[in-house]
């Protein structure tokens, strides 16, 4: 029941972009297609399964007062594992997304689930809170960079679904990332609203 | 590997060393209990504790310059949640309060004096002979109180008066501060009965003005059977007002007052009473006064 | 005593007001570009009709759509429908009706109502509407053809940068706008006149287009000077491409533009010197849109720096 | 020619015409007289009679506390029938002396002409104007005895006479310069002399071009004084404005004129001198204009202070289709006031009534920054951003945006195409800036 | 001198850092309410980003190149960046506490904002040499530090607008962010 509750939170109630506005820099840089999204999104929910079990296996040996620098060290670990990952077995996708697979270890929703629950709880529901938030995320990536990629690209993971002339580029473009962003983020609010 | 371990553990070792010193040569001192308080406070920045703001509020609290249960949205919980934090017991909490406007005297009921037209500002619109209505005392009806709370909790009803959700208010006194006419009144929630009008002037004026004001006839005072109300001097003339250490919320002023300034209310609708046990609501202390006896 | 209702009536003074109004303000913004409409409907054509058509018609429903969604009274000034039209006026005449449309609900939608409406936008819409459609539609956006028979050629200002070898239009062609551009800015004389007539009944401070042109003008003669070229010059690059009608219809847009007068000069010297970078260093070779957009950008800074001393007050007050 | 005038400001159309060419006129005496306690800036004044009392034309029936209070006199003879509370043109409402007129005109015993005027010195002069009750007429009706009485440090060298009269519609200004210029010019040497200083201006807008050629044959004979014709433009006859236009001098805000060595009074206000100095008579008359379109026969009237704006408006024909505002003052700074069931004080210059048609409806748009309220301020301020820091209550801000410098001359509200009341809303941050200092 | 200038005209204007690389977004939107506080947070982000620039590349060339270990970098510039914003942050809480109290919960944040780390990582990328990664790192700064302040002049304007209540906060000013972004699209093709 609650681990159930741990992985959904992080999907809707708690959705990193959505709603904690978190990760806003590589959901606006790299959503330019969907494969990119989901690329992103899978690298960037194994560094946080990984993270949290790490931090929550060892949060009791670590000492509280340079517990951040220690999150960051281990942190950084399994972003350089994915870098080196990534580079052998998908080179396209590791060029696609650059500086943003380093760039993983400033993103404040992995040291801030880290500092959030895994600090506090036991290593089965850090796994499922991890979960939760990197489907959470990743979700929200694939949902800007469709959007985008379908506006901007007329295309939907590479299929063409609108005519030739059609795709707005300005979409692809940087101001298209933080148009859909700001959008959604409003229609977000607009349909909390709704429910609440 | 080995180069790749020592030059981290070397770097790590360095960092260490420095931050260290630093600390030591830096140091300030904050009491991690203002940190603590800062994250219990409902954050509404609304200032009914009389601090610029929620922070001020939980420094102050530490400072030990105001009372911890100054905060009015917070109400009880809170005031147990500070406590918890600041190692003192939880006394008795007081009953919650809630904003009353303390006139009646809606567009049905007020001889009006001419047409206002201009900016939705009370104190605008009493540079102009008090306000459009022929009572000097009563709300002028712009809704400088319903701009000010910061909980929604005063809309303008249908007929110009402006109309407290008591179920929202949380007895932040911004509306009573903010009335140019101190029409606002903080009211604890078991005080049923109320006078709800302010008028001083003699009972052939204000009864000339408004159908609904205190027209000083003293029925009140000669059926309150507990002698809790009387017709008191206030400012140049006389008003009616309640003693609520006498008064039992029998009504019997309420239904005797011939112009109804009396009013015997509710504070909490039915609904809230229907609520109370099952899902708390928001701002019910469980007082338990609402609920049927 | 007879009065219209039984009570008087008890205001704020003043009790008498000028009859200046914002839908008049409009309605003559809109007569002002009336000769602008018509040299481009006469030079242009069905084709700049259906795209004129389709931007204001668009931009006014947009409007009313967003004016319905956010529950606000209908304002009934005609914003919109100037919006719809000026941004008719800075694109092609051969663009693709859907995309004219596209970009007249961009314009009103993200650029207007999403900043609260009337007053409260930030950037000139037409003009977001014009950078839009230019970075989505590069190739519609700058396929240019001649006036009345429509043959597919280089716009003046293009023809200079890219230097692909076409006569350089006289400079009395492009006074009366018988060259390709978009469709209310190749006529310079009737972009002139609807200015003037906006600054004869005092719409627009003449400031923002004096020194926007003059900016323009002066640097252009230095750069003219050092390429070797005549005083044609500066007078080409003032009434090639949009200029005119970037510097009397957008640049003066009250909403977007500064409040103060220092401000408003700062504000065309500001957007003078982009456009010159812009048309002689930059990848565009019109640059009258986006210099206006980044000095939009940086309004809200020169009102704060720009406020005038008050009256018995200290010499600056910044 | 260029004339002198300030920067800002707005031209209106003037109106005048309907009584600037007629002649003034003695408006009826009423049956009753109601004498508001308060009729000048500062404290208001205590009765020195009773209900029943017998009161003489010219007696003083109410003295102010403090000093920054000017005394009230009967303006008839007769009996005191009442002293109640009524509204007031400044809207508000204020305890007035309700007396029955006898028709005797028995003038009270204090009022005696004066031969020896030439030997006054400053300290008798100002004497005889507080005891004369002497208020400026302009409209802000200072005590004249305190703008006159000396300050340490301070040295006035400029008198200037206000013959502007910038708002539409009033004319009573105009018209006493063409019928009682020696008065105006004895007056305005009276102030001089009370106030020590060698040079004096009457200033008048170019509009009134009649006036300047009487005024300018009557100052002939009287040295140092010069006429300054100004340009027609509204608010010219607003103080720091008209200093500026004249002198060049700008009033520092927050200051007074006498700041910087001038001060300014209402011909008006030196007639009304005139008559105390040499006739001894005190302030219980002034002219009043009743114009507007919802007016039949708009004139000029000489009026007892006391009468009912129903009796002047009675004389004038009475009222022409739908009324829809009264307004005490003129248009762009009078008062509107509910009824006509009110008085005539020493600050009524004028009774304007609009009907339906002038009133335009107050459909307001929101802000669409065209600056022409920042353009035609006379202060120099941005009144929307001030209008919009007071909409939020960030009074604090508006204090730092100079929100207290405003004159409050409504040309803002008058350019507006938006059609905002951007003075309410300054008005409004003026009113909780000055509660707050009142606090602390 | 040339290349410089490039450097300096492309980081500011063309490719900055915040409007067209996305780099530094949190507090890009965080704070830019005020500004006064967008002032000093471009203050102390430039101050951040130039310092940790010059420590990065000096470990990046002395000590990661010559050992071959570069597949370290990205622990060790965090390391550095973490260990640098600390330090910044306790000697800004001795000697400027007003300015402590405005940046206070941003300046943990720099230790997580990308633009950080990421000019350090581009610095590498792009191979320059000391004097360039300073101009780069510095005209990133000031490119940063204009965003914002241009941000923080226009959301000052926006208090007073009737902006849909779903939008107001981060989404306007991300709509904001994207018309600016657009406008700065007009320096595309300068140098």
């Amino acid at each position: 029941m609650s681990l159930i509750n741990e992985f959904t939170k992080g999907i809707i109630k708690e959705n990193p972009l959505f709603r904690l506005v978190l990760g806003t820099c590589p959901s606006l840089a790299i959503t330019t297609s969907v494969e990119n999204g989901l690329g992103m999104g899978v690298a960037f929910t194994a560094v946080l399964i990984a993270s949290n079990i790490a931090i929550s296996t060892m949060r009791s040996i670590i000492p509280d007062n340079v517990r951040i620098p220690v999150y960051v060290v281990i942190i950084a670990s399994f972003v350089t594992m994915i870098d080196q990952l990534m580079h052998a077995f998908t080179p396209a996708l590791y060029t696609a997304l650059g500086i943003f697979i380093p760039l993983i270890v400033v993103n404040c929703i992995i040291l801030g689930r880290a500092e959030a629950f895994a600090n506090k709880n036991p290593v089965i529901p850090s796994i499922f809170d991890a979960l939760g938030m990197g489907v959470g995320f990743t979700l929200a990536l694939v949902l800007v960079s469709a959007c985008r990629e379908v506006l901007g690209a007329g295309t939907f993971y590479g299929i063409p679904v609108l005519p030739e002339s059609a795709p707005a580029i300005l979409m692809i473009l940087p101001p298209g990332g933080f148009i859909t962003l700001g959008c959604l983020l409003g229609l977000m609010n607009k349909l909390q609203k709704k429910t609440a | 590997m080995l180069v790749a371990v020592v030059t981290l553990s070397s770097m790590g070792a360095i960092f260490g060393i420095v931050l260290g010193i630093a600390a030591k040569k830096f140091a300030v001192e904050v009491d991690p209990r203002v940190e603590d308080l800062l994250k219990i406070m409902p954050g509404a920045n609304c200032g009914a504790c009389g601090q610029p703001g929620c922070a001020a509020f939980a420094e102050a609290i530490v400072a030990g310059t105001v009372t911890p249960d100054s905060c009015s949205p917070g109400g009880a919980s809170l005031y147990e949640k500070i406590a918890a934090i600041m190692g003192t017991e939880a006394s008795a909490y007081e009953e919650r309060q809630v904003a009353q406007l303390l006139c009646q005297g809606d567009n049905t009921h007020t001889r009006m004096l001419y047409r206002y037209e201009g900016v939705t500002d009370c104190h605008a619109s009493l540079t102009n002979f008090k306000g459009p209505k022929a009572c000097n005392f009563g709300c002028v009806m712009q809704g400088s109180c319903s701009q000010v709370c910061p909980f929604g909790a005063i809309q303008m009803g249908a007929n110009g008066l402006p109309v407290v959700d008591y179920y929202r208010c949380t007895g932040c006194n911004k509306c009573v501060v903010e009335c140019p006419l101190q029409l606002y009144k903080l009211v604890g929630v078991s005080h049923l009965v109320n006078v709800r009008c302010v008028n001083t002037e003699k009972g052939k004026g204000a009864k000339a003005n408004c159908s609904t004001a205190c027209i000083k006839c003293k029925i009140c005072e000669k059926n309150c059977p507990e002698d809790a109300v009387h017709v008191v001097v206030q400012g140049e003339g006389t008003v009616a007002l309640i003693d609520y250490e006498k008064c039992t919320n029998c009504g019997i002023c309420a239904a005797k007052c011939p112009t109804k300034s009396i009013d015997k209310i509710m504070p909490l609708s039915e609904e809230v009473i229907l609520e109370v046990g099952e899902t708390p609501t928001p701002g019910c202390t469980h007082c338990g006064v609402c609920a049927p006896q | 005593m007879t009065t219209s209702n039984d009570l008087l009536v008890v205001t704020s003074s003043p009790h008498v007001h000028s009859p200046d109004s914002v839908p008049n303000a409009m309605r003559d913004v809109l007569i002002a570009l009336c000769p602008a409409l018509i040299a481009g409907l006469y030079f242009f054509r069905l084709p700049a009709l259906l795209v004129i058509l389709s931007c204001v018609a668009s931009a006014y429903i947009a409007e009313i759509v967003c004016l319905k969604v956010m529950k606000k009274a209908p304002t009934g000034e005609g914003s919109a429908i100037i919006t719809g039209l000026l941004l008719a006026f800075c694109v092609p005449p051969h663009l693709p009706v859907w995309m004219a449309a596209l970009g007249s609900i961009f314009s009103i939608v993200i650029a207007k109502h999403l900043f609260g409406g009337l007053g409260q936008n930030i950037f000139n819409p037409a003009l977001i509407g014009r950078a839009f459609l230019l970075a989505s539609f590069p190739v519609a956006m700058t396929s240019w053809s001649r006036p009345l028979d429509g043959v597919t050629t280089a716009t003046p200002l293009g023809i200079m940068k890219e230097a692909t070898g076409q006569a350089l239009p006289s400079l009395g062609e492009l006074f009366l706008g018988s060259v390709s551009g978009s469709i209310g800015e190749t006529s310079a004389i009737a972009v002139l006149l609807g200015g003037a007539y906006l600054l004869y009944r005092g719409h627009i401070d003449w400031r923002i287009p004096g020194t926007f042109l003059g900016t323009v003008f002066v640097l252009m003669a230095i750069a003219g000077a050092i390429k070797g070229q005549g005083l044609w010059y500066p007078f080409f690059h003032l009434s090639a491409g949009g200029l005119f009608l970037g510097a009397f219809f957008m640049a003066t847009d009250w909403v977007t533009s500064p409040v103060t007068k220092r401000g408003r000069v700062l504000f065309g010297i500001g957007c003078g010197l982009l456009v010159v970078l812009i048309r002689l260093k930059g990848g565009y070779p019109e640059g009258v849109a986006y210099s206006i957009l980044l000095m939009n950008v940086v309004t809200p800074l020169i009102d704060r720096y720009t406020r005038s001393r008050v009256f018995g007050g200290v010499k600056s007050h910044a | 020619m260029n004339k002198a005038t300030f920067k800002g400001g707005i031209h209106l159309d003037g109106h005048k015409e309907l009584t600037s060419a007629l002649p003034t006129i003695r408006a009826h005496i009423p049956d009753r007289v109601y004498i508001p306690l308060s009729q000048h800036i500062g404290a208001p004044c205590v009765p020195l009679v009773v209900v029943g009392d017998h009161v003489k034309k010219g007696q003083k029936i109410g003295v102010g506390k403090g000093f920054v209070s000017a005394p009230i006199h009967a303006s008839v003879s007769g009996t005191v029938v009442a002293i109640e509370l009524m509204e007031h043109p400044g809207g508000s409402f204020v305890p007035c002396i309700v007396i029955e007129n006898d028709r005797k005109e028995e003038w009270a015993d204090s009022v005696i002409p004066r031969s020896d005027t030439a030997n006054l010195t400053p300290d008798e002069l100002r004497a005889i104007i507080l005891e004369a009750g002497i208020v400026g007429k302009g409209g802000a009706t200072f005590p004249s005895h305190v703008k006159y009485a000396p300050v340490e440090g301070k040295i006035v060298d400029t008198v200037i006479l206000n013959g502007v009269e910038c708002e539409p519609y009033l004319t009573t200004d105009h018209r006493l310069m063409l019928e009682r210029s020696e008065s105006i010019v004895a007056g305005l040497g009276y102030i001089m002399r009370s106030v020590g200083c060698l040079r004096g201006i009457i200033a008048i807008e170019e509009n009134k071009m009649d006036a300047v050629a009487v005024m300018e044959k009557a100052a002939a004979e009287a040295e140092n004084v010069t006429i300054v014709v100004l340009k027609e433009k509204y608010p010219q006859g607003s103080e720091k404005q008209l200093i500026y236009a004249c002198t060049g001098r700008e009033v520092p805000i927050g200051g007074l004129p006498l700041a910087v060595g001038v001060i300014v009074n209402n011909v008006g206000t030196a007639t009304a001198l005139a008559r105390a100095v040499e006739l001894g008579i005190p302030f219980i008359g002034r002219n009043v204009t009743v114009s507007g379109p919802g007016v039949r026969n708009p004139a000029n009237y000489r009026v007892r202070i006391g009468t009912l704006f129903s009796e002047l408006i009675a004389q004038s024909g009475g009222y022409v289709g739908e009324v829809e505002k009264i307004i005490a003052g003129g248009p762009m700074m009078g008062k509107t006031v509910f009824t006509d069931h009110l008085p005539v004080v020493k600050g009524t210059s004028g009774i304007i009534i609009f009907t339906k048609a002038e009133c335009r409806s107050s459909r307001e748009f929101s802000c669409v920054r065209c600056a022409k309220c920042i353009d035609v301020c006379p202060a120099f301020l941005e009144p929307t951003s001030l209008a919009r820091l007071a909409k939020r209550k960030a009074w604090e801000d508006a204090e730092q945006a100079d929100v207290m410098s405003c004159i409050e001359c409504s040309s803002c509200v008058y350019a507006c195409p938006a059609q905002i009341p951007l003075i309410q809303h300054i008005r409004r941050a003026k009113q909780a800036i000055l509660a707050a200092k009142a606090r602390n | 001198m040339q290349e410089y200038f490039i450097i300096i005209i492309s980081a500011v204007l063309i490719n900055n850092i915040v409007l067209s690389q996305f780099l530094g977004i949190c507090p890009f939107l965080g704070v830019s309410k005020k500004l006064s506080a967008s002032l000093g947070m471009g203050g102390a982000v430039s101050f951040v980003l130039v310092l940790a620039g010059a420590l990065t590349w000096a470990v990046q060339v002395y000590l990661l190149n010559p050992f071959k270990i570069g597949y370290l970098q990205t622990i060790a510039f965090i390391l550095i960046i973490a260990a640098l914003v600390q330090f910044v942050e306790m000697v800004m809480k001795k000697y400027s506490p007003p300015l402590y109290k405005a940046l206070g919960i941003y300046l943990p944040l720099i230790t997580t904002n990308c633009a950080v780390l990421g000019v350090a990582i581009i610095n590498i990328q792009k191979e320059y040499t000391f004097g360039k990664v300073m101009v780069h790192s510095l005209s990133h700064a000031a490119g940063f530090t204009l965003a914002l302040v241009l941000m923080s002049g226009i959301r000052e304007r926006m208090e007073d607008a009737d902006i849909p209540e779903s939008m107001q906060g981060t989404p306007i000013a991300l709509v904001i962010a994207a018309l600016m972004s657009i406008a700065f699209l007009g320096f595309s093709g300068l140098i």
